[in-house]
């Protein structure tokens, strides 16, 4: 595909040159032209805005964002992760109770579920909620 | 399987016919192949020393292609890997544990030495030079000089000459403006003193504080002093003795009477109590003078001020300081200072107005500018 | 304007002045959402004029400012408590280990404080070495370049193993040469001018570590003086300072403070005179610290035929920094040993045999 | 050893404690409607970030998009806010500024789009152009704050409480033999409470955590005679619990705190979601 692609702008990329030795007053073919307008849509020349300087306490003050954030973002995950962990250990100590309590019970908890997907109905959050927040007037389906 | 053979078979037949009509094809896969006939000379490598032989610089150990023995210790490699020693000695083959990968050629330096030497411990290096005992030889080896030295001898000479010069009328001058300062100095005195100021000026202009200036200024003098006495033994103790608080004395006087104001100038010395109280009365004459460095003012205030900040007491960043807020260069834009037309009093500006973003034309009484350096 | 700042940074009733900016413009900026007095750091007044702060900026600021603040209160809460167990513990090894905690959690408690963070990135020449956050920003800065700098040019000019086995640097060592009109610090390896050296040197000492009377030995040697009778090298003392008292508020070794001490030097400087056609001399300064509460009590010492690696090991040295120059025969050789009373220089043969 | 004593006793009950002593909790839910709120941290660091980006961005190439000459290019260009070029000899007190494609290099460039507005009524369903207003983030139930609402705090997740036996907690049921997994019988339990008309969806059958009560107070270890309280989790996903003569609250996570007791609280906190 590359390879047709190149030959097919390999004449345009020729009158490119040409034109440039030329320099003629009536611009390029449009073929050329076109080639002209794809490439500088890539190309950093003359798009590139002004190196970004700061002046010392903005670089220093710009450090202390970027720090901070970093240590909210630690502490965030340490915290999700304490949270699982604890549930996790509640989890395990229950099940364990389970079965020590009652065998039964237990291998009923941990029987395969076959067949058993995730609920379309749950929706994915979104930015807004819909005209109708809530579906109220679920009927359970009459078990054949 | 024995289509994909057969095919291949069909192209190399293919080709070679190929190779045959077309001379310059591009592509000249497989054209057939020639393993007759393809000897060469040997090339005589291998090792040209053995094992504890003894050698002498520059004779070759080892022909080899790639490096099957990596140089080891005074022994040089060449560009096609041959080995060859760098220090005269006996050949080592050995290995090294910390190239366990590796076999080296090196030159032991004694007969009985093994290599490789002790890893930590100093290298083993052979001086292989002679002291020079005819005096006509060693005299021509002394001035010998190196094409690249020789070249650049001339320009140094010159550009040391010129220092030296200036070096002397400095402390000519120096010595012309002490008596100023110090009238009650003899000669002899001054001289030392303007040596002693010529070597404070120099450590001032390397960056040294004053306090440090005069401190290595001492501390220079009473050195060589001490080389004097101790190394040359050029004088005697009491010589030495005697000239030291003589050299103190005079330290005394001349640091409490003359110091380096911030542009290097001879002016008279201020402890650091009188410095400041200068400071402060300078700072105050100042705000008497221009209450408002906001409003114009007159030309003789001006070189007044300008004599006030640049009094032996600030230092550059002082005067740099006071002078941005006593004297402004451009005073900002007020009614009083704004001119109506072009005159010959007024300067016109074309500026860029943000809000508009128009270019509008200010004119500004040329009495808004400091101009030019009024002193 | 109102600070930013709300609790322990702006609190310097337990904390340092030296923590802050003294620069109160400046302080004033990192102190505020944006700049009061413009971009105090920039010096043309047309730059101040152009310069634009980043958009929002000025919102976040505060904010990642408290965030910070409001950790390092609770680590300066961490550091309370060790306090409180250090009065009760007796046992050394416990104490030398909650000691080492505290020192760790004062560097993490004003690790992130944007005033320390300025003044170690743009005013390293004057900071307060006795605080353990400025020892850790200055620790980083100094491995990051110093210690990679001075172990390349140790082992490729073979300081090491020649002179000492071997270096595990812990102090950062600078040197320069006061008595010269410029005064600036040697780059190690430099090769100097037989005038330049003339005179003795200044050193200064960086400790990272808390350091309050620390002892410490410097010795100058040179291991490339020709010995012809065995046709090979010896090494010279060109200098030797023993039981020099040094803290992180004062490293340097220089005149003033040996013009005070003259007990500190052992062997005077002797400056580098190569003779001519020896090549260059490597002229290896070394740091060693002394064992705790040890002095060295060395009477005469003989220059020539020195031996280092002994010397160290019987006054208990271990090496802790190293610096080096370079020097080589020039016109100005015979000068300097003249002003020495050394005699004339032996002139070599300029090719090998 | 338990395990084993357990197996040999009752025939009826495989358990080593008397199957009455088991209970099972349901702890229903209501997952987020809308996404959650941006804190004021999180808002002003990602307006920073996001500013940077503009800044650093390269500038809009113009010419790819819109052919020279088009009438689409000429609304375009028309539209545009262009900065003040630079002139020779005019002082520009900000700073002399650097055009490149229409745009200051030293800034950000701002690209504005044609705002097209649509016809109509916003409310007017039959109307396929009409202008596109969101709903609001916060319902008829939050300014009401009626606690029994589904529609009540849409970033949060919502826990469904009862009061049982004069206390706030998750709906509680007793399991009458061990025949039937623990969350059918908290499900099945839920539909005898609030009717018929929900669907919900049970996570799994292994139970989140475990409630041990002696005489009616939580302990943590188990004893002689201790209830056992197994927590299974649920999400709702349609319908609405409406139970007769039943006090419920749906409550986010620190509404529960205020309401449970405080022991309780310890137990089920960590199984609550922010």
């Amino acid at each position: 595909m590359f390879s047709r692609l190149a030959r097919r702008q390999l004449p345009a990329v020729r009158q490119l040159q040409q034109a440039r030795l030329k320099r003629s007053k009536a611009g390029l073919n449009p073929d050329a032209q076109r080639v002209v307008t794809q490439l500088s849509v890539m190309s950093a020349g003359r798009k590139m805005p002004k190196m970004l300087k700061l002046c010392n306490e903005d670089y220093v003050k710009h450090k202390t964002i970027m720090k901070a954030w970093s240590v909210r973002r630690k502490e965030q995950i340490r915290e999700e992760e304490e949270v699982l962990k604890k549930q996790y250990e509640g989890m395990k100590e229950a099940s364990e109770d389970l079965k020590r309590v009652n065998e039964r019970l237990f291998e009923l908890s941990n029987r395969h579920e076959y067949g058993k997907r995730f609920p379309l109905e749950l929706r994915v959050p979104t930015e807004y909620p819909a005209r109708q927040v809530w579906y109220y007037d679920y009927v359970r389906k009459r078990e054949e | 399987m024995f289509s994909a053979l057969k095919s291949d078979l069909l192209g190399r037949i293919q080709n070679s016919v190929a190779l045959l009509t077309l001379v310059r094809g591009a592509h000249k896969k497989a054209g057939g192949s020639k393993t007759y006939m393809q000897d060469s000379p040997g090339k005589r490598l291998g090792p040209k020393k053995h094992e504890g032989e003894k050698v002498s610089v520059g004779q070759i150990i080892m022909r080899q292609r790639g490096t099957k023995w990596y140089p080891g210790s005074n022994v040089g490699i060449g560009k096609d890997h041959t080995l060859f020693a760098m220090e005269p000695g006996y050949v080592r083959y050995y290995l090294d544990p910390f190239h366990p990968k590796r076999k080296f050629i090196g030159i032991a330096l004694g007969k009985d030495e093994r290599l490789p030497y002790e890893h930590f411990d100093a290298t083993h290096r052979r001086l292989g030079r002679t002291v020079l005992e005819n005096p006509v030889a060693a005299k021509r080896e002394e001035e010998y000089m190196s094409r690249k030295e020789s070249l650049a001898l001339p320009e140094i000479l010159k550009e040391k000459g010129i220092r030296d010069q200036r070096r002397a009328a400095k402390i000519a001058l120096l010595a012309k403006r002490l008596p100023e300062f110090i009238p009650e100095l003899d000669d002899e005195s001054v001289s030392l003193a303007a040596e002693r100021l010529g070597a404070i000026d120099g450590f001032l202009r390397g960056g040294k504080s004053l306090e440090d200036a005069r401190f290595y200024a001492t501390y220079n003098y009473n050195y060589d002093l001490k080389l004097r006495l101790d190394a040359t033994k050029e004088v005697t103790p009491e010589i030495s003795e005697e000239l030291k608080k003589k050299y103190a004395e005079l330290v005394n006087i001349v640091d409490s009477r003359v110091m380096f104001d911030a542009k290097f100038n001879l002016c008279k010395n201020l402890t650091d109590e009188e410095r400041e109280q200068k400071k402060q009365e300078n700072v105050a004459a100042l705000k008497e003078l221009i209450p408002d460095a906001n409003i114009p003012v007159d030309k003789k205030v001006k070189i007044q001020a300008w004599g006030l900040i640049e009094d032996t007491c600030f230092s550059l960043s002082e005067r740099l300081h006071l002078k941005r807020r006593f004297l402004k260069p451009v005073l900002p834009e007020s009614a009083e200072l704004l001119g109506d037309e072009k005159t010959k009093n007024t300067v016109a500006i074309s500026r860029m107005n943000y809000d508009t973003r128009r270019v509008e034309t200010v004119y500004r009484l040329k009495k808004g500018f400091l101009g030019q350096r009024v002193n | 304007m109102s600070s930013v700042s709300k609790g322990i940074w702006s609190n310097f009733a337990r904390r340092s002045q030296s923590l802050a900016l003294r620069n109160r413009n400046l302080q004033k900026a990192l102190l505020s959402p944006t700049l009061p007095h413009g971009p105090v750091s920039l010096k043309k007044r047309s730059s101040k004029d152009k310069y634009q702060s980043p958009i929002g900026m000025d919102e976040i600021y505060p904010l990642a400012y408290q965030y910070l603040e409001s950790q390092s209160e609770k680590t300066y809460k961490k550091i309370e408590e060790i306090e409180k167990q250090l009065e009760e513990v007796a046992d050394s090894t416990t104490k030398s280990q909650l000691k080492d905690r505290k020192t760790q959690l004062e560097v993490d408690a004003e690790v992130n404080n944007p005033e320390i963070i300025y003044n170690s990135l743009f005013g390293t020449n004057s900071i307060d070495r006795t605080q353990p956050v400025y020892r850790h920003y200055l620790e980083k800065q100094w491995k990051d370049y110093g210690r990679m700098l001075i172990m390349q040019r140790l082992e490729t000019l073979a300081v090491i193993p020649d002179t000492l086995a071997t270096l595990d640097p812990q102090v950062d060592v600078r040197l320069k040469f006061p008595g010269n009109n410029i005064e600036r610090w040697i780059e190690p390896g430099d090769i100097l001018s037989s005038n330049a050296t003339c005179r003795p040197p200044s050193l200064e000492v960086i400790e990272f570590k808390e350091s309050k009377n620390d002892l410490y030995t410097v010795l100058i040697v040179d291991p490339d003086t020709p010995d012809v009778e065995n046709d090979s090298f010896s090494t010279t003392l060109h200098w030797g300072l023993k039981n020099v008292a040094l803290s992180n508020e004062d490293g340097v070794i220089d005149a003033k403070k040996l013009v005070g001490n003259p007990e500190y030097e052992f062997v005077s400087y002797l400056p580098p005179t190569p003779e001519k056609n020896t090549g260059n001399h490597r002229i290896a300064v070394w740091v060693f610290r002394q064992a705790e509460g040890k002095k060295v009590d060395e009477g005469a010492v003989e220059r020539g035929s020195f031996d280092i690696r002994k010397f160290a090991e019987e006054n208990e040295l271990t090496a802790v920094g190293a610096h080096l120059w370079r020097s080589v025969w020039d016109r100005n050789t015979e000068n300097v040993r003249k002003m020495y009373g050394l005699g004339r220089g032996r002139i070599f043969s300029r090719d090998r045999n | 050893m338990l395990h084993l004593r357990g197996l040999a006793t009752a025939a009826s009950s495989n358990g080593s404690i008397p199957i009455n002593l088991i209970r099972t909790s349901l702890i229903l839910s209501r997952i987020p409607i809308v996404t959650p709120e941006v804190s004021e941290f999180d808002a002003k660091f990602y307006n920073y970030q996001e500013e940077l980006e503009k800044r650093l961005m390269w500038t809009f190439p113009k010419w790819f998009y819109f052919k020279k000459g088009t009438v689409a290019e000429k609304e375009f260009t028309k539209i545009q806010k262009y900065p003040i070029p630079a002139h020779r000899g005019v002082w520009f007190p900000k700073g002399v500024p650097e055009l490149k494609h229409g745009r200051d290099r030293r800034f950000k460039q701002e690209v504005t789009l044609a705002n097209k507005v649509s016809e109509g009524d916003s409310q007017d369903l039959e109307n396929v152009s009409r202008p596109i207003t969101p709903n609001s983030r916060i319902t008829e139930a939050d300014k009401t704050n009626d606690e029994t609402s589904l529609e009540r705090k849409l970033p949060r997740t919502l826990y469904l409480l009862v009061k049982q036996d004069g206390k706030w907690k998750f709906p509680t049921f007793q399991v009458k033999d061990d025949q039937v997994a623990l969350n059918e019988v908290a499900e099945s339990g839920l539909r005898e409470l609030g009717g018929d008309k929900i669907n919900t969806w049970s996570v799994s059958g292994t139970p989140a955590a475990v409630i041990k009560y002696s005489n009616g107070e939580i302990v943590d270890e188990g004893h002689e005679g201790v209830v056992r309280e197994y927590l299974m989790k649920s999400h709702i996903v349609a319908g609405q619990f409406v139970p007769e003569g039943l006090e419920y609250k749906w409550l986010a996570k620190e509404e529960v705190e205020g309401v449970v007791d405080p022991k309780y609280y310890e137990k089920v906190g960590y199984l609550l979601s922010n």
